[in-house]
């Protein structure tokens, strides 16, 4: 393998949407035995160039070499045959058919006949390899968000690519999954295997690039080693301008009267006995690895898939909460952790997603929606979370993943909730607005909102929360003070060790 | 210029060869006969679009139809007061929009499903009432107001229509109800985390299918003056066409009911055109049958057209 | 009355549906007539589908009048559910005459053209049951078209009339079913007859596509012996069950000549020659000569019998379904 | 047996669950009709689900990839008819070319719907519900009102319903049975083996996906339509050799028998999962229950839709509960294995 060369090279690539130039006169280029660190602001036209990299889109000007020769790539079969493969940032898998043949159903060369055994072990080798413990009969449909990355990782890999692209794999796993993909990445490369990987966590680009790019608006701002970069410097440069205080350290709230309290919470087989307190003003961390079923307690807090005992003492009133009705009345929003699928009305306007969990309050006589008040409130939210559209009638499913995650936390923060539980609230979120989150999570709990952070970005956690939470296989391990936790005390309990 | 553009010019397309076709087509005569003969495909039309953009349907409709005009001359067969049977039978549709709607939100069937079985099951309802007779027994004053115009030309049956349109509209385009049928139509999922009640709304609109099918058969039988087993046999589908050409997406969550308004008056434009021309009731409905599909095709060519378009006139 | 040729009336001819044979023999025998009496107006033969047929038919009617035709000769299958559009055709001036299945309360309907007498059907029916189950006596059941077919109905309580008759003690009615005149569900229905019944001998089909599927049900299941099938049926369609003895005897008329008749008769009317009143007589070209009558069947309504029943049996099949 | 169905995953107990159902159904008849059990009741519902079991087989490759095919009755008819008249005006047509010919005129026909859904991305509903119409239309005008009559039909045609490949007693196994058990066991392995299969069911689980995963969806959507098109045909040539006389209305309906067949067999209407054998397991229930329904006397005939249409609505829901059982037992026990 000669490191040093460049096996793909984007030249002058620009690709426009109706309404937005997502890639103006971009070139990059991809060096085998690299791993090449993508960075940018949410809507800077990172999926952009993956897609079109993949053959799912086409670039309007501009042209893709492969070891030198001009290539056309008009579909995933033909990436794939040119040794491209990619890992999306929404993972797509087919629901329906169990985990190994995910892995393997888009293998070009599998010949007529399916080879049921040989695919199921040749699974289980790939996982086993990549330290994901899944059973690979089991169908997609009941995995997890993160259990189907994991798939699609291994689906990649399985190919035996010279390209291996990896769009925010990480957004959704916990510490100790994103350590065992970067051996994996870091192993592919030695192998030679050329890697652009796309990240919003600055601390994973800054661990594992070799070389670091960074869009802005649809534009290449630089590459560079990753030994000439900074921190400061990169965020600058994604952004624009000078960005002082990001990641500010943990200053503990103020902490309020009780207003809730979870006993023995409990849904079997899933997860059972689980016991904690809400103050306001509060923000509790909930850790745990990947499928520690925290996802499953929010759920359950919030009558979407009622617990089957234990209680739910909310202001003095103690009931299981049995449906995300009743939920509501009681003060309490859940953000989900997958938004494609559960959170937002993807060909809905941005203004009737904002409204749609609190659309009572703008019901007038008959029953009939005053769209005005509706605007109104649309509009209000658009300047407090800076949502970039260009206007507010837009198609919430052409927004990129950062603005369609701030649409869906207008969402909820328009319920105006006494208990608000975050699953995953910054996931897929740039550093600018990752850092404008936790600023506005904390102001919400200076506001006195209880607030459930569900979150497997460990730094994240420990920056923001006053109690963690951590769990293990639908167990509680245990509260941790916010002040006294650190990354090895948290992983501790989260591994069982 | 939307699909419903493209419904309005088609329409008035239909329209110009017909009134240049038959000289008894712009009668007001033959106008109000042409809704009559179908009105009571197209109020049931209103609520299918309703279901439709909710992702679900309901192929019970016709069979439903069925059951309560057998119910209502079964009833004043053996006696009821005909004003008492109506309501009785518009109760029996609420009853059986509310068995279809347990069997889909609380067993969690797909509608598709449910309503099939139960278009054979209420279709044999109806015949076990009133087995292979005919039956001829309503007062005059139930007849004529099938038959008779209350308003100007129109009768009851069209009236009723209207009023159902303007509810419709207004429901669907302007209130929150109108909101989450959308919403839980492009998904069921995102609608339930977001605190809609889905199982409630979707009773509702099955309840309301049923009740407006019983009412439409009541309707029925005031205008053909009697019932049998068969009433409504195979309406399903034509309502079902009639919903579907107006871009109202199978999927769900996608289309208008001014599509379905459009389509509804190019459906019956274009068979009374095609009768007064004397074409026989197969070609009717194979023209039907193209016309449906080639509507269907017609946004994926605009959309062909525009994207050559696109590329070589693109700043 | 002798018809004056050469008047002009535009008439409609209205099967059930399209796409059965017996209606377009009917459509051949007033075609016919249509050219024999010089009509400058046109004769129209428009029908419903299978699947819409009366919804469609009332349809087909209240178009007619809006077009301002000037005679429609319906075959009804929308029952009394016709009567309305019928009787809106009526205060038109529209001549409406039915033939092969009429409107059961007579409203709306001038003139009934009757293929056959419909009492005469269920005796003949029951004739032929008697005829074919032999003097031993034994067990036969119905299998008619649709629950809601008006001839048929009819039909079938002449029949279960006359079998009161000690001349038919002997043979017993078990069992009505329903094929909805589709073969497949005709066929079964067929076989279940016999599983139901293990005595049973004789299936009375007064469908065409009835008798066609129970002797076919029959044939293949090797029950000829055991069980055979009469009824209504085409010559053309029955003789390979009536050599084989599945289906001995069954019966029919000419829907060639119902057509012809029922065209005279309409022309006649829609042109001021008869008024259509009980005891008008009238000649109908090659067929001679037919009087107006009251139909004794339905209570309101006006008849002209055609006649005769033709009954076919090995003898005569042959020759018949050329 | 226990053992056994602890060790089968969930999503293959259906068929077992199907098997059970239809086993009590026939108890339950057996208890209701007297001389129910009988090696006629096996002939009878052998050869009729053979019809309509073909025709679920080919609806089942449609809905997999989550479309629907609601033309096929209308083939049906169309290729009954029109088999049959080639067949009536020259009867040295071989067997094997007329069996050819019916699965010929239906892919056409499935061809059409399939180029129409797949290459003109008409949603498969719509193009279907127009061609019903315009395929039966085809079959009006072309009948000319003019039947299939069986005299004109060649001898082998009305012999073959009566073929029997193996005979006990008075229980026969009929070619046609062996017929459709060939395109049963066909098509089962086909579609778990075969790569083209598996992307049948990988489409109709996420269309999305496999765009991306850069499968040639659309050839694929063809193919299955133009299969179930072929399989409708054979289904017409069934048809044509088992009722021999054709008229317009034949295969009316038949649409939404499939579909009922293919539901009540568990495959997902909205595509991704379900079986052959679950589809023919569907087609073989609903055809048992409305034969027993139709032989038990204490049902008059007027009862018998309205329970038929209870029973297709309890027999699914029974088969999703059971289904669920089935899912928490095997979560649980997962649950307690892997702790
Ligand atoms: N299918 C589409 N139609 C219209 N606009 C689109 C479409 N896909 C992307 N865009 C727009 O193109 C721009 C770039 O989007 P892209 O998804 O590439 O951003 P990204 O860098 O991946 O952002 P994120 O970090 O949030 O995922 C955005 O403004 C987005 O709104
Ligand atoms: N091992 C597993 N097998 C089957 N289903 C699983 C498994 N793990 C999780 N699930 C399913 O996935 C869903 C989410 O799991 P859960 O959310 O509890 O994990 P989590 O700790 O929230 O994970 P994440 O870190 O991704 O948020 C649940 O509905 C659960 O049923
Ligand atoms: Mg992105
Ligand atoms: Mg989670």
């Amino acid at each position: 393998m000669d490191s040093g060369s460049a096996v793909l090279d984007v030249q002058n690539l620009s690709k426009r949407f109706d309404m937005t130039q997502a890639l103006e006169d971009v070139s990059v280029d991809l060096k085998a035995g690299e791993i090449h660190a993508l960075v940018g602001e949410n809507g800077a036209g990172k999926s952009t160039l993956i897609k079109i990299l993949t053959g799912i889109q086409q670039a309007d000007q501009g042209e893709v070499l492969l070891q030198g020769k001009p290539v056309k790539i008009s579909n995933a079969q033909e990436a794939q045959s040119y040794g491209i493969a990619a890992i999306f940032q929404e993972p797509m898998v087919f629901p329906d058919l169990d985990v190994a043949e995910n892995i393997f159903i888009s293998h070009r060369d599998r010949g007529f006949f399916v080879r049921w055994k040989k695919i199921y072990q040749d699974a289980e080798t790939i996982l086993e390899d990549l330290g994901i413990q899944l059973d690979v009969r089991s169908p997609a449909s009941g995995l997890t968000l993160a259990a189907q990355q994991a798939v699609e990782i291994a689906k990649a890999i399985s190919l035996n690519v010279k390209v291996l692209i990896m769009d925010e794999p990480t957004a959704s796993l916990s510490s100790h999954e994103v350590s065992q993909l970067f051996s994996v990445a870091r192993r592919l490369r030695d192998e030679g295997v050329a890697v652009l990987f796309i990240s919003h966590r600055l601390e994973e680009v800054f661990e594992i690039a070799d070389r670091i790019t960074v869009f802005r608006d649809g534009h290449k701002i630089s590459t560079n080693p990753v030994s000439e970069v900074t921190r400061e410097s990169l965020i600058q440069e994604m952004v624009g301008r000078e960005v002082s205080k990001f990641y500010k350290s943990h200053e503990k709230t103020v902490q309020g009267r009780r207003i809730g309290s979870i006993k023995n919470l409990t849904k079997q087989p899933i997860f059972s006995e689980i016991n904690f307190d809400l103050h306001e003003g509060e923000i509790l961390g909930f850790a745990g690895l990947v499928g520690s079923r925290r996802t499953d307690v929010g759920l359950a807090i919030f009558g979407v898939t009622p617990a089957d005992s234990g209680s739910i003492e909310i202001e003095g009133k103690t009931e299981l909460i049995h449906s995300p009705q009743e939920a509501q009345k009681l003060g309490i929003a859940y953000m989900t952790e997958d938004r494609r699928k559960l959170g937002l009305a993807m060909p809905m306007s941005i203004t009737e997603n904002i409204t749609l969990a609190s659309l009572k309050k703008y019901l007038g006589l008959l029953g009939i929606v005053e769209s005005s008040r509706e605007e109104q409130t649309a509009g209000e939210f658009k300047e407090r979370l800076d949502i970039k559209t260009p206007s507010l009638t837009h198609e919430v499913g052409k927004l990129s993943g950062g603005n369609q995650q701030k649409v869906m936390f207008s969402k909820w923060l328009n319920t105006q909730p006494k208990i608000f539980i975050l699953d995953e609230p910054t996931r897929g979120i740039d550093v600018g607005a990752k850092a404008e989150v936790h600023q506005m999570i904390r102001e919400l709990a200076k506001q006195g909102i209880a607030i459930l952070c569900i979150s497997s970005d460990l730094p994240e956690v420990l920056v923001l929360s006053d109690r963690i939470l951590v769990m293990r296989e639908g167990r509680q391990m245990g509260i941790l003070e916010g002040a006294s936790a650190n990354q090895e005390s948290v992983m501790a309990l989260a591994m069982g060790q | 210029m939307g699909w419903e553009g493209f419904l309005l010019v088609v329409l008035l397309l239909i329209i110009c060869v017909n009134s240049f076709n038959s000289l008894a087509f712009l009668t007001v005569e033959n106008q109000v006969n042409l809704f009559v003969l179908s009105v009571e495909k197209i109020i049931i039309a209103l609520i299918m679009t309703f279901i439709i953009l909710n992702a679900e349907i309901d192929l019970s409709v016709a069979s439903m139809m069925g059951l309560a005009a057998c119910a209502l001359g079964w009833m004043v067969e053996s006696g009821t007061s005909t004003s008492t049977a109506i309501g009785l039978c518009l109760i029996i549709g609420l009853v059986g929009g509310a068995f279809n709607a347990y069997w889909i939100t609380i067993v969690k069937l797909p509608s598709l499903v449910v309503t099939l079985a139960m278009l054979i099951g209420f279709r044999g309802l109806g015949r076990v009432l009133i087995e292979d007779r005919s039956i001829r027994v309503f007062p005059p004053w139930f007849e004529n107001l099938g038959q008779q115009p209350i308003l100007g030309p129109l009768p009851l049956s069209i009236l009723i229509f209207l009023v159902l349109l303007v509810i419709a509209v207004v429901i669907l385009q302007y209130t929150g109800f109108g909101r989450y049928v959308y919403v839980i139509g492009i998904s069921q999922e995102v609608a339930t985390y977001s605190g809609v009640r889905v199982a409630r709304v979707k009773t509702i609109l099955f309840m309301v299918s049923g009740l407006i099918s019983a009412l439409a058969g009541i309707l029925f039988s005031a205008r053909l003056g009697s019932v049998r087993g068969d009433m409504g046999l195979g309406f399903e589908l034509d309502i079902i066409t009639m919903v579907l050409l107006g871009g109202v997406s199978i999927f769900g969550g996608a289309g208008s009911i001014y599509g379905v308004i459009l389509s509804i008056l190019i459906v019956l434009y274009l068979r009374n055109g095609m009768s007064l021309s004397n074409v026989t009731g197969h070609i009717q409905t194979g023209v039907i049958g193209v016309i449906l599909i080639l509507s269907a095709m017609i946004p994926n060519i605009k959309s062909w057209l525009e994207s050559i378009f696109d590329k070589k006139y693109a700043p | 009355t002798i018809a004056k040729k050469g008047m002009r009336a535009d008439l409609v001819l209205m099967p059930k549906f399209l796409g059965i044979l017996v209606f377009d023999q009917a459509n051949n025998g007033a075609q016919e007539a249509h050219k024999e009496l010089g009509n400058p107006g046109k004769l129209e033969f428009l029908g419903p589908t299978p699947e819409n047929s009366v919804a469609g038919q009332i349809e087909i009617l209240t178009t007619a009048t809006t077009q301002g035709q000037d005679g429609i000769m319906i075959s009804n299958n929308a029952g009394d559910q016709i009567a309305p559009a019928a009787k809106a055709a009526r205060a038109k001036g529209m001549t409406v005459v039915t033939w092969d299945s009429p409107i059961p309360s007579a409203d709306g309907e001038q003139l009934f053209i009757a293929q056959v007498d419909f009492n005469e059907t269920g005796m003949v029916m029951a004739d032929m049951a008697l005829n074919i189950i032999g003097p031993g006596g034994g067990e036969f059941a119905v299998l008619s078209a649709t629950p809601d077919a008006a001839n048929q109905n009819a039909w079938n309580a002449s029949m279960k009339e006359h079998l009161k008759d000690p001349k038919y003690s002997k043979i017993k009615l078990v069992d009505l079913v329903y094929g909805d005149d589709q073969s497949e569900k005709s066929y079964n229905q067929a076989l279940a007859l016999v599983d139901k019944y293990p005595n049973l001998k004789l299936i009375m089909a007064p469908t065409t596509v009835g008798i066609a599927a129970a002797a076919k049900a029959m044939q293949d299941e090797g029950l000829c012996d055991q069980v055979k099938v009469s009824g209504l049926g085409l010559p053309a369609e029955m003789v390979s069950y009536t050599l084989n003895g599945c289906a001995p005897e069954f019966a029919l008329w000419s829907f060639v000549d119902l057509g012809y008749l029922s065209y005279y008769a309409t022309y006649m009317m829609a042109t001021g020659q008869i008024e259509g009143v009980a005891g008008e007589t009238f000649k109908a070209g090659r067929m001679g000569y037919y009087t107006i009558e009251k139909d004794p069947t339905r209570d309101k309504g006006l008849r002209v019998k055609m006649g005769p029943f033709s009954v076919y049996n090995k003898d005569n099949v042959e020759a018949a379904s050329k | 047996m226990v053992k056994y169905l602890s060790q089968v995953r969930p999503e293959k107990q259906r068929e077992l669950v199907l098997l059970l159902l239809i086993l009590l159904v026939v108890i339950f008849f057996a208890m209701m009709i007297p001389n129910y059990l009988n090696a006629r009741l096996f002939n009878r519902v052998s050869t009729s689900v053979a019809i309509m079991a073909v025709l679920a087989i080919g609806q089942t490759l449609v809905v997999l990839t989550r479309n629907i095919d609601l033309s096929v009755g209308s083939i049906v008819g169309f290729t009954a008819y029109f088999v049959g008249q080639q067949l009536s005006h020259n009867n040295e047509i071989e067997p094997m070319v007329a069996v050819l010919m019916a699965i010929g005129v239906g892919a056409l026909m499935g061809g059409f719907n399939g180029i129409l859904v797949a290459y003109c991305r008409v949603p498969a509903i719509i193009v279907t519900l127009g061609t019903m119409a315009l395929f039966r239309t085809l079959l009006v005008e072309y009948s000319d009102a003019q039947t299939v009559l069986t005299v004109n039909l060649p001898q082998w045609l009305l012999d073959f319903p009566r073929l029997n490949v193996l005979s006990h007693g008075r229980l026969h196994l009929r070619f046609v049975v062996v017929i459709m058990l060939a395109v049963v066991v066909l098509f089962q392995l086909f579609l778990r083996f075969s790569s083209f299969g598996r992307k049948l069911y990988a489409i109709g689980s996420n269309p999305e996906a496999a765009n991306n995963a850069g499968f040639p969806t659309q050839r694929i959507v063809l193919i299955s339509f133009l299969l179930c098109g072929a399989l409708a045909g054979l289904t017409g040539f069934l048809f044509l050799a088992r009722f021999g006389n054709i008229t317009v209305v034949a295969g009316i309906g038949f649409e939404l028998k499939s579909v009922a067949a293919v539901v009540v067999g568990g495959v997902n209407i909205f595509g991704g999962s379900g079986s052959i054998l679950g589809a023919t397991l569907g087609a073989i229930l609903i055809d048992l229950l409305e034969n027993s329904l139709i032989r038990w006397l204490q049902i008059s005939e007027f009862w018998r839709d309205a329970l038929l249409g209870l029973l297709i609505l309890t027999s699914v829901a029974t088969d999703s509960i059971f289904m669920k059982r089935i899912r928490l037992y095997w979560a649980k026990r997962h649950a307690a294995s892997t702790s």
